[in-house]
């Protein structure tokens, strides 16, 4: 609410730059007309028909997934292009790239919770979902890179028929417990937030089907504030566990390359430096979605522009962090002294992937840089395009990584070039083809909106008068 | 909704600031007298004060600059909560341009020929490379060669104190005018600047600090000093606090809530920089190639072992089960002395850092650092003081006042 | 005052409470500060949001949660760590990567990693059973105003069971301006699980019996099926062993013998320049000693040989009454010819030679052993047969 | 608009819930160890042989050794299924017309092998040395079982990888003087954990426990 001084002196511009305008909310008077548009969402009988479309599209590409992974498990992993020395190929590539995607969501709920933006609760359910099904689609390329899938449990500890246990000195067992916590802590997170808002569908549901099953997973929930209040905390502690998680993971993610000693690899600056990344792919991927979402679904007035120019700001300020890093890299290649890290990068920026190397860059340092100008934070095609820009950009990244620095290795004799098969391209086309029909299907079935926080951040929602303060000495 | 806004008026704290100035005065020459005395009478060409007097103005870097951080990030995120608390972080940038007189002295140990044949250098043994690692260090004279080096942080002072200079007078400029255009101008300006000074800041810590060992390097070192300064700073905005609060200023307009934030950041950046410590510890001590665990090899064999301990339990697990309750970031006295529990660990990280690059086979800690330190952050209250001298404590006019007194911890 | 009879009865249906509907934030949180200023207990505000605030006006105390959410962090994390150092340190112990057993660096992602999943389980799972969730039926659902508690409406719901529940209550409500109000009236329900429901769960459980069963059947029977190969992972390839068959080679075995004119070392055909170690003859004479040395080991070597190869027929003793011959006696007395004494002065004084040529080549009925039993421990044999039988 | 509500007992189902949550990966984690355990699904192999051979009576009764037959065992890492000669040192003369013993005749006179089943069969991808565990003192017993009392061979021992880690990890009471190896029936005198901490010494016995000693 805007209560600063001499708020009428201010001009549109400049309210726009304090981050005031009206209200997070725009066009909607009552809290009804919030519940309205978000809950008619999924009780309509039909959805536009550029859903279907996009469903129909997803679905055939879940469908190559399948069969991509039949073929895999029923062939072997020599139907990818993985081989010395480039022994790691477009799964990790693939991995990295959809575990970055999903770092977006709990930022946007955790973190940005815990600094008290409120513009948040406008896109946090919708990358909370997106969250869940990139790292469900991360999940899925260390399980079938495994080769041999059905032995996958041995990745757990617990007791098997050789008497052994898994090497906890491993980075890759560290992505299994890093992986699996961050999954299961943002379904609680996703599912938490969902269950008021579930209640609310449930409330509204004609059908006696979508009140079983909205009640069914609403848990009985009626928003009584003796509820609210512990709820409220869990939420606020479920926030602070998952800030420093969602560091955790890609740092994790990045010692799988950082413990190891090849040159490109062994850095200290990856664990940040893949957080940033990771920030950087989620935001594009949460504006890739949100645009099209919030025109399709009609949420101009809750995805605001506002929020896509925050969301502007932060890919900039993530691009240019990853930019620190691509430049702190290069210099310590030069100063470390170290003549192999030095080829390396000498490699990666001219060397036979320099092709990948200056995509990287143009997509993930370059093309941000035009969000300096408003103009462009307001410009929803060229947003949408440079959304698409990073997440390329970003894929390429881990491409760079991963490839260039294995593709010339130690051992000049084993120099090779790495190129991916069909089958390693329809994989990975095939992943957004999941993620796809999965956010679809959430697009359909549940609130896209936290309907509960959205009411919570409008006016209204507050109290005028002076009532009870709550002690918190 | 149309509230009438309140107005809140400026808050000199002239007598409280001048008895800080003063204080720091006294303790700046005396403690650095006392420093130089003690460091002439070991007659190692006063390598040993060096060392102390690189540390102490190292700490005292970390609070100006990490000032400028603190202000520019307050900017960027245009950030409520912090508008009566900003001031005094306005205050310590003031004294960047001083900081740059202070570095003058490490002159001395960098032109010094003292000490040649057994050092190459008295603190950076790069000048006169020698020993086992001089063809590499050599092959780093493009970058580490003397003239560059000064030249360096010329430009790191000279973009510091310019960006300083402008955030905190038009901070006190909008204390005559109220002028909000300023706080929509700093917002827009603060991006730009957020990015030169994170690349001089790293390249300043590789300089002045990491570059003690030369032969060694890591990515993540300028992060580290960003993590160790961020959290610097937020401790001593509650010293600072509490101090002026204690002598009868801001007393309505920093409240408890804005403790608990301190309190909350304090916390944030104890565990930012265990985790980069961590991550930079993790990925040497795992990679085991010589060249980069040597560095932590002499940290955890004696006689540094003891003091490297102090790194995970005294700068991490300690102060991190002392801040974590919200109860204690809601007292103000102990979390007051939570600030300067970290800080006094602060110290010891920055100087870790550095020493056993110079003296592997010793700790030479005595007197001479905590005379050092004495001296060197006494002349930085000295500076500070006087800037708080001049000036309201409080951006009294700052569109965004009435929302940082609005807001509550739920 | 207090009104007894809680529960009013009617025919089919009992009164569970009484509800207000609010429209607005400021009419809850007043509506609610003055119920508790009345003394009320068993009441509670149901809104669409937190309504911040209502903790305060409703007097609710802060809850624990937090102090279980940190124990069980704390046991996540030393959980995580005693796993670690339990599987990789102590019962296997992982010699990888020229790390010490126990590595606390290598550790430490992991034990993060399980201090907060503990510790965020426990803020989710507490959360909910703490609010006794999931609790899907409930009286309020009967309400009629009460579908917009989770839209629009602030709702102050007072329970019947409360000890000043009573006529004044609705006084009380009234008083407080809202925009309806609402006896929370629900069927009477016995509450009981129905009996289809527990015949299922019963089915389901009787289910679930079966696979221990099967289990239990495979471990305390034979079977002449040979091993399950639930995965079949490289358990079979294409390699051959020894004795193997195989459809290859002409002969059908995957073994193969040497090149023809090409022997191992140790083979008896072997016989080069000590042809009288290989056939016990030498110029068309017996050896008269053993062309070996005769060590203690070689002496006991030739016992246990004894033992292992000749004490089936000729008995450890050598009497010649060994099982075998026993047992051949018993079976076909006619056909059989019983071995020699070998305690005989006959045999005593053949020569060496002679005797290692009878056990190479076989004499009578006694067959060759000399594919069982290679040339030097024939010798030894014949060391035990002269010297110690 | 009629609306669905739960019944008064659904709430009763939270017992049942916690019980799932809480028992159901107990449950399943305890079929999936037992059920697809080497002691559920390879103990108990007992193949019908394509000659009744019966160890109980050549091993048991005629006490005839192990290595009369088996007789590369202390040589090599195979125990050797013994050719049809060594049946024919006896049979040649004993039980001559027995109808049983026509598929060792019929060997004898054709010089194809008879087709013995595999009772213990490693995965091909697992190394087993018998020379090397027969001659530091580890019994036929240990593996194989009482062999001696067996009319039909089955498999006794789970042959899993845990199983071998658990003597290789602590050998001492499987361990027996090297000269008895081969005996069937034998037992210690003294407490076997004492005597095969004595025998580990003396033959100098370091089970190895990395991958490549199995796995190669």
């Amino acid at each position: 609410m805007a209560k600063y001084a001499n708020v009428n002196e201010l001009s549109d511009s400049q309210l726009d730059n304090l981050l005031e305008p009206p209200a997070l909310v725009q066009n909607a008077e009552t809290f009804h007309d919030i519940t309205e548009s978000v809950c008619s969402i999924a009780e309509a009988d039909r959805m536009p028909r550029s859903w279907y479309v996009l469903f129909t599209l997803a679905l055939c590409f879940l469908g190559v997934l399948g069969a991509m992974i039949f073929h895999l498990f029923t062939t072997g992993v020599g139907v990818w292009g993985n081989n010395q020395p480039v022994a790691w190929g477009f799964p990790i590539v693939n991995f990295v790239f959809w575990v970055g995607i999903g770092h977006a969501g709990t930022l946007i709920s955790a973190v940005l919770y815990l600094f008290r933006q409120g513009w948040r609760t406008g896109i946090n359910r919708f990358s909370e979902a997106m969250t869940i099904f990139a790292v469900c689609c991360a999940g899925l390329f260390p399980a079938i890179h495994v080769g041999r899938v059905w032995v996958i449990y041995w990745v757990f500890p617990i007791p098997n028929q050789m008497d052994m246990w898994p090497n906890f000195r491993s980075p890759l067992l560290w992505d299994v417990f890093a992986v699996g916590t961050y999954f299961t802590v943002s379904l609680l997170f996703w599912y938490m937030g969902m269950v008021p808002d579930l209640a609310t569908q449930r409330d509204r549901a004609k059908t006696k089907l979508r009140q079983f099953l909205y009640g069914i997973f609403a848990l009985g929930w009626n928003g009584s504030n003796r509820h609210w209040h512990r709820y409220e905390r869990a939420y606020l502690l479920l926030a602070a566990l998952a800030t420093p998680l969602v560091l955790s993971v890609h740092s994790v993610v990045s010692f799988d390359f950082a413990v190891a000693q090849i040159p490109g690899w062994h850095t200290t600056i990856f664990p940040p430096y893949f957080v940033a990344g990771a920030i950087f792919s989620g935001f594009a991927m949460v504006l890739t979605l949100s645009i099209p979402a919030r025109a399709l679904f009609g949420f101009k007035h809750i995805i605001t522009m506002r929020h896509i120019e925050l969301m502007c700001k932060v890919i900039m300020c993530t691009g240019m962090l990853v930019g620190y890093a691509y430049a702190m890299e290069f210099f310590m290649a030069w100063y470390s002294g170290n003549r192999y890290e030095g080829f390396t990068f000498v490699n990666r920026a001219f060397g036979p992937y320099a092709w990948a190397y200056w995509t990287m860059v143009s997509c993930n340092v370059i093309s941000p840089q035009i969000f300096w100008f408003k103009r462009a934070r307001r410009c929803i095609p060229l947003i949408f395009v440079i959304s698409i820009f990073v997440n390329i950009g970003m894929w390429f990244e881990r491409f760079v990584i991963t490839v260039t620095s294995l593709n010339r290795d130690f051992l000049p004799s084993s120099w090779n070039y790495f190129s991916p098969t069909i089958v390693d391209i329809l994989t990975l086309a095939g992943s957004f083809g999941l993620f796809f029909t999965l956010f679809l299907l959430f697009c359909r079935w549940l609130p896209q909106v936290a309907i509960s926080e959205v009411k919570n951040v409008m006016p209204s929602a507050h109290p005028h008068g002076n009532h009870g303060e709550v002690n918190h000495d | 909704m149309n509230h009438t806004a309140p107005t809140y008026s400026a808050d000199f704290a002239t007598a409280a600031a001048s008895r800080l100035s003063r204080a720091g005065f006294l303790c700046g020459v005396v403690g650095l007298a006392v420093a130089i005395g003690l460091g002439l009478a070991e007659g190692d060409h006063m390598r040993h004060f060096w060392l102390s007097y690189l540390i102490a103005f190292a700490f005292v870097l970390t609070l100006g600059v990490g000032g400028l951080f603190f202000v520019l990030i307050q900017h960027i995120t245009g950030a409520k909560w912090s508008v009566t608390v900003r001031r005094q972080a306005e205050f310590a940038i003031g004294t960047i341009p001083f900081l740059a007189f202070l570095a003058l002295p490490l002159l001395v140990p960098l032109f010094s020929h003292e000490g040649v044949e057994e050092f190459g250098g008295l603190l950076w043994s790069w000048v006169h490379p020698h020993g086992d690692h001089a063809a590499l260090i050599t092959s780093k004279v493009p970058f580490l060669n003397v003239n560059f080096f000064v030249g360096r942080f010329v430009g790191y002072f000279l973009i510091w104190s310019l960006m300083a200079r402008y955030f905190k007078n038009a901070s006190i400029e909008q204390d005559k005018t109220g002028e909000h255009e300023l706080t929509v101008r700093m917002r827009t300006r603060s991006a730009l600047c957020l990015i030169v000074l994170a690349l001089t800041y790293s390249f300043a810590a590789f300089d002045l600090l990491m570059s003690t060992d030369p032969a060694w390097f890591s990515t993540i070192f300028g992060v580290y000093l960003f993590g160790a300064s961020f959290l610097a700073i937020h401790c001593f905005l509650v010293l600072s606090t509490l101090y002026y609060q204690r002598q009868g200023h801001l007393k309505k307009m920093v409240t408890i809530e804005h403790y608990h934030d301190l309190g909350k950041l304090m916390l944030a950046f104890t565990i930012f920089w265990a985790y980069i410590a961590f991550s930079q510890y993790m990925l040497y001590w795992y990679g085991n190639i010589p060249e980069e665990t040597a560095w932590y090899l002499i940290r955890i064999t004696s006689p540094w072992t003891n003091w490297s301990w102090i790194e995970p339990i005294g700068h991490f697990f300690i102060p991190f089960l002392g801040i974590l309750s919200r109860h204690i970031k809601r007292k103000p006295p102990l979390l007051g002395f939570w600030a300067f529990y970290i800080l006094v660990v602060h110290y010891i990280d920055l100087y870790w850092l550095v020493a056993p690059n110079l003296y592997p086979d010793t700790v030479p800690f005595n007197g001479v650092e905590v005379f050092a330190l004495i001296g060197v952050v006494g002349l930085f209250l000295w500076k500070y003081g006087q800037q708080a001298k001049q000036h309201s404590l409080l951006a009294h006019r700052d569109p965004l006042i009435s929302d940082c007194l609005a807001f509550q911890n739920y | 005052m207090a009104i007894t009879g809680r529960l009013t009865m009617t025919n089919q249906t009992s009164i569970h409470g009484i509800l207000a509907e609010f429209d607005s934030v400021d009419g809850i949180l007043h509506a609610a500060e003055k119920v508790k200023q009345e003394g009320y207990r068993k009441w509670d505000c149901h809104t669409p949001f937190p309504v911040h605030g209502l903790d305060g006006a409703m007097g609710i105390r802060q809850t624990r949660l937090p102090w279980l959410v940190l124990v069980m962090g704390f046991a996540g994390c030393s959980g995580g760590i005693l796993l670690q150092w339990w599987t990789n340190a102590h019962d296997y112990v992982f010699r990888i990567s020229g790390k010490p057993d126990w590595s606390l660096p290598a550790n430490i992602p992991v034990a993060f990693e399980m201090t907060i999943l503990f510790a965020a389980l426990t803020a989710f799972f507490s959360m909910w059973i703490l609010n006794g969730f999931p609790r899907w039926y409930s009286p309020l659902f009967r309400a009629k105003c009460f579908t917009r508690a989770t839209d629009d409406r602030f709702v102050l719901a007072i329970d019947a069971r409360d000890d000043l529940f009573g006529e004044e209550t609705r006084k009380l409500l009234e008083s407080l301006s809202p925009n309806t109000i609402e006896m929370i009236e629900a069927p009477i329900e016995d509450g009981k699980i129905p009996l289809r429901l527990k015949g299922m769960l019963g089915i389901a459980l009787t289910l679930l019996l079966l696979p221990p069963a099967m289990i239990a059947n495979a471990r305390f029977t034979k079977s002449t099926q040979p091993r399950v190969h639930i995965v079949p992972n490289m358990d079979t390839q294409v390699t051959h062993r020894g004795q193997e068959a195989s459809d290859f080679f002409a002969d059908g075995q995957a073994m193969r013998l040497p090149i023809s004119g090409t022997y191992a070392q140790e083979d008896d055909r072997l016989i080069g320049e000590q042809v009288g170690f290989w056939t016990g003859k030498e110029n068309g004479a017996y050896l008269s000693s053993i062309p070996m040395d005769v060590t203690p080991e070689f002496e006991d070597r030739g016992r246990a040989r004894f033992g292992i190869y000749c004490s089936a027929c000729h008995a450890v003793n050598g009497s010649g009454q060994g099982t075998v011959h026993l047992r051949a006696q018993e079976l076909l007395s006619k056909t059989w010819v019983g071995p020699t004494d070998l305690r005989t002065d006959a045999i005593k004084q053949q020569a060496p030679g002679q005797l290692f040529e009878s056990i190479s080549n076989g004499i009578r009925n006694m067959p060759s052993y000399s594919s069982q039993i290679p040339a030097a421990d024939r010798w030894a044999i014949v060391q035990y047969l002269k010297e110690s039988l | 608009m009629s609306q669905y509500h739960f019944p008064r007992w659904s709430n009763k189902i939270r017992p049942l819930l916690a019980v799932v949550a809480l028992a159901g990966p107990v449950y399943l984690t305890g079929i999936v160890l037992y059920g697809a355990s080497p002691e559920t699904l390879n103990v108990g192999y007992a193949p019908e042989q394509p000659v009744p051979f019966s160890h109980k009576l050549h091993a048991g009764d005629l006490k005839m050794d192990c290595r009369y037959c088996h007789t590369t065992v202390e040589e090599s890492a195979q125990a050797s299924i013994p050719p049809t000669k060594t049946c024919m040192n006896c049979h040649d003369r004993i039980h001559t017309e027995s109808p049983r013993l026509e598929k060792v005749r019929e060997s004898a006179k054709t010089g194809q092998s008879i087709p013995w089943v595999r009772v213990h069969d490693l995965p091909d991808y697992a190394y087993f040395d018998h020379s090397a565990h027969v001659t530091k003192g580890v019994s036929c017993v240990e593996c194989h079982g009482r062999v001696d009392q067996m009319d039909v061979v089955e498999q006794v021992a789970p042959l899993s990888m845990g199983w071998c880690l658990d003597c290789h990890r602590s050998p001492e009471s499987h361990l027996r003087p090297v000269d008895e190896v081969t005996n069937m029936s034998w037992t210690s005198e003294i407490d076997r954990e004492e005597l095969g901490a004595k025998l580990r010494e003396v033959n100098n016995i370091h089970p190895r426990q990395d991958c490549s000693t199995c796995h190669r």
